[in-house]
């Protein structure tokens, strides 16, 4: 693999994941328990669809055929996206949904620190930036988690269901291949075992302070979107919503 | 009795003078209602407004726009806050002015009750509807009550960037392919008469109109409003090579104005009557917004109290 | 307004609202509340898919510029389906779904005892046919609004709220323009006023017998999708992904 | 002790000369016991399996197509029904049946557990799962148990129908446009090693297989099941122009048989454990409908309650 093919599937990657997460995040605009909570979501949702835009707008750049990141955003099909199967997860309540973003948050946190080093000049503008915005969603969605998770009988499980629901999601976020492996080396991507350990003791303090049952860390996990393109039922579905109209007017820019 | 006469009469010169209402100064109580009532349908329809526009963003045709729309519909959230902090000054709790909108007592704007259908349809919204609001939010800017002014201005500022994307999706459209340009038009046929209902009745049929005005509250009148609205808006809909529905939309030289054709008043006592396409579908999506966030505000409140008492526990004991 | 006109307009009326009701149905399989009901409400939405299918075909047949029932159903743009509001409800839960049908069931009954008597020989073979299958939708939803509406006190509230939320959107079924007027005089469309009538008091026999009120007959109903092609918002959902695929592969068949 | 005895004999008798056992004759509790899990199980596949497909119906590219799914899921729907009332007739209660699959203690079919991500797996399935089904259920028209082999012959009427549609999709897309065929491809590739899993461990890793085997329950092995699966399958994914993702597949002229590569066992044992794609959702699926519907079932069992009541009523006051 060269280093510009991996570049691109790297910046990719990293394109899908705050895509797909900030169209999640969008699909509750309007409709979230209070008004400043929907301004605190349409917030981070915010930040990480301008990411996505950062990374496809780089990811094409690196690809060199001329295509742009609404190329990549609307006119790919469902098995070329490689998000993590964690951000296509469906909004089933307000609980799951902080807590699918509290996983992510605290994994991108870490890794965008790291990133900030990446010796690709652009990754490591993209990820300074981020990372003032992440520093924010982490600090936000985290003391959701504790309010939640400490908060009434109700709320503890309506939190801890969503940890048995989407723990064996997490564990994608820190798989590596040749892609990871051929950046490592170059000194543009950061290894991601290291970034683990942080994410399980920054996870297990706020589930603590939370009163959340840690789960184990079981071998297996779900795998498939951020390396092969193959994702859960419901990416189909999000994908056929989001690419609607630039697939029914292929011809029209907007 | 006396003194409230002198009270009256203070208000009345400040009023006279142009000096703002604050919310520590004596007011008349049909004034403050008025401007309760006034402030939270505003309020309402800033919130209720974020609907019809976010049926779009999961489906915006560009990142550019989708990122666009999410963040004008975050303002118009922004500005709900702002406006319900406003009634607040004037003693009214936003919790029981959120349940009046919820139990179908307060307004919002009838024009939220229309469907958006089309991608067209957010760049009209924006063109027209926020244009026509901000037609009426910049009288406000120079309405008598303090903080309702101050929030104007502020909002407007952020209403004509809004304005001004709308304008630029249409004219995107309106150079665009055939099947864009169509879209564009069909989507001012049916936001244009909603839009001019905005500004509300006639001035003849306007219950509360008169008595605004004596206080400025309102500074022009619903026709008056209209009218410049209609004149500012016409050469812009021909700069996009859009026909305006109108048949009877005329330069009229003398009155150096637009003649336009009469205004199906029908629709709209209909419509707000509660017979119109989204009524009912906009009052549930805030009311099952509310229900099913209220484990999540008791949460919060349950978390709030144990750490208020944590921290009083750490303090005694110390 | 020219025959042809009139007959390709009605003819893909007719073809929308029995398209977008069968999918509103077979939107349930798999989830339905026991294995028999799952099948009845599949055999519906199969019916109907299948009525579909005839009158878009002729729609397609009478407008003669090579269309096929595909091209209509997958290849046209919102604004241009003319489907009942009604048949776009979404499926809340199984008692609106049910209350859906039935509204349409009855009229659809005493509409097509009418149409089978159409001057144009393929409305009235397509009706004839699809009376058949219609007399058992009657029966079977009829009998469900009768045991739901007379079952617990849950779901007889359940029922009612269902025909709170729909009745508005039953009137559009027997508005009448140019297009029923052309017709109508050429003894190809029946006249719907005297099947409005014979509907309401179906409906009124049937909500006796459930126990379930029967709402006041207003002046106003929701109107837009049969004539106008204006719909909700809920259309926007069902045809990005109903029309994705083709969209995306524009000169594929399948 | 000794009627047992020769109720075993007269047992052991049937099976021996190919005489069907049926519901009221006497059975080894054994028998009756792995005949209840085996149709159980393949009921519970009928109806989990309705979920992969049932994804694509609202998505099917053309009318036919989505018309010839929803009837193929409905097939599969009543094929639930027929097995369900099979282990019926071995005293097994419907609803204790489906309590075990929704509490994970009854299994069904692992390859439900992968996702159908391409409409292409629609076709897949019917190629390669419908396939590998029919296979097995061809050699269970001839199993012992009369109810059994009898639904069987019915079963796999249908089935067949079902696998050539499926192929007849793969046909379509492998000689379609070129987004078409590596979608074809793409299918074959994830779906091909799961279908081989489909016929179960080898034949030295199978517990439950001699037992059955001398019950004639199953009449033929996992492994020559699933060699001849193989063995009719290949020619025709070379008939579509397709490639099996099998190095190692190689026609063996001695044994007149392909020789394969390796399956991945430790993929299919740690799937059935729970920790596949899909499991958790096809579970909750499947339990959410029936606690959706449990309102439905109460209100059905609650008004035949009362109409039977009614018409006591009717029938003594006549």
């Amino acid at each position: 693999m060269t280093k510009q093919e991996a570049l691109y599937k790297y910046s990719l990657r990293l394109g899908d994941s705050t895509l797909i997460l900030g169209h999640r995040l969008s699909e509750w605009c309007g409709h979230g328990p209070k008004l400043e909570q929907d301004i605190a979501l349409i917030n981070i949702a915010l930040d990480l669809l301008g990411q996505a835009r950062s990374y496809l707008s780089y990811a094409a750049e690196v690809e060199g055929k001329g295509r742009t990141e609404d190329d990549l955003a609307y006119h790919r099909v469902e098995r070329n996206f490689h998000n993590l199967l964690l951000t296509e997860r469906p909004n089933d309540n307000w609980g799951n949904t902080i807590m699918r973003s509290f996983f992510f948050d605290v994994f991108h946190y870490y890794f965008l620190s790291e990133l900030t080093k990446s010796k690709d000049e652009q990754l490591a503008a993209i990820a300074a930036k981020s990372l003032k915005e992440v520093t924010y969603h982490v600090k936000h969605n985290s003391d959701w988690v504790i309010r939640l998770g400490d908060g009434t009988e109700k709320s503890h499980k309506i939190m801890q269901d969503a940890i048995d629901e989407l723990w064996d999601y997490t564990g994608e976020m820190f798989d590596m291949d040749e892609v990871d492996e051929t950046l490592i080396k170059e000194g543009i991507a950061p290894d991601l075992a290291p970034i683990k350990d942080k994410w399980l003791q920054k996870v297990k303090d706020v589930f603590r302070e939370a009163t959340l049952e840690m789960p184990e860390v079981q071998e297996w996990h779900h795998t498939g979107g951020k390396m092969k393109g193959i994702h859960s039922e419901h990416m189909g579905y999000i994908l056929s919503e989001m690419q609607y109209l630039p697939r029914v007017h292929p011809d029209a820019t907007w | 009795m006396e003194k409230e006469k002198d009270l009256q009469k203070e208000f009345d010169a400040k009023i006279d003078a142009e000096t703002k209402i604050e919310p520590r100064d004596w007011m008349p109580d049909a004034y403050r209602k008025n401007l309760i009532r006034q402030i939270s349908q505003h309020a309402h329809s800033e919130v209720v407004g974020m609907l019809p526009e976010a049926n779009w963003i999961t489906r915006a045709p560009s990142l550019r726009r989708k990122v666009a729309l999410l963040a004008k519909v975050q303002d118009e959230a922004g500005h709900g806050l702002y406006l319900y902090s406003a009634t607040e000054t004037l003693g009214a709790k936003r919790e029981d002015t959120v349940d009046d909108l919820h139990r179908g007592k307060a307004k919002y704007s009838n024009i939220f009750n229309y469907p958006t259908v089309t991608w067209a349809d957010i760049g009209a919204i924006g063109w027209l509807v926020d244009g026509a609001a901000i037609q009426n939010q910049v009288m406000l800017t120079r309405t008598s009550y303090g903080p309702y002014s101050r929030a104007m201005v502020r909002i407007c500022k952020e209403e004509s960037f809004h304005q001004r994307q709308g304008y630029e999706i249409m004219l995107t459209l309106a150079n665009g392919t055939e099947a864009q340009k169509e879209m564009a038009q069909d989507a001012l046929n049916r936001w244009w008469w909603p839009s001019l209902m905005m500004f509300g009745p006639s001035d003849k049929d306007s219950p509360h109109s008169q008595q605004s005005m004596a206080w400025k509250i309102k500074r022009q009148s619903n026709d008056e409003l209209r009218q410049e609205f209609i004149d500012k808006t016409v050469p812009q809909a021909e700069y996009l090579g859009l026909t305006i529905p109108d048949p009877d939309l005329k330069w009229n030289e003398e009155r150096e104005s637009y003649d336009f054709g009469p205004i199906n008043w029908d629709e709209f006592f209909n419509v707000i009557k509660g017979n119109g396409p989204m009524n009912k579908e906009r009052l549930k999506a805030r009311k099952d917004a509310k229900d099913n966030g209220a484990w999540v505000r008791e949460a919060a409140n349950a978390y709030a109290k144990k750490k208020r008492k944590r921290e009083a526990g750490k303090q005694s004991a110390a």
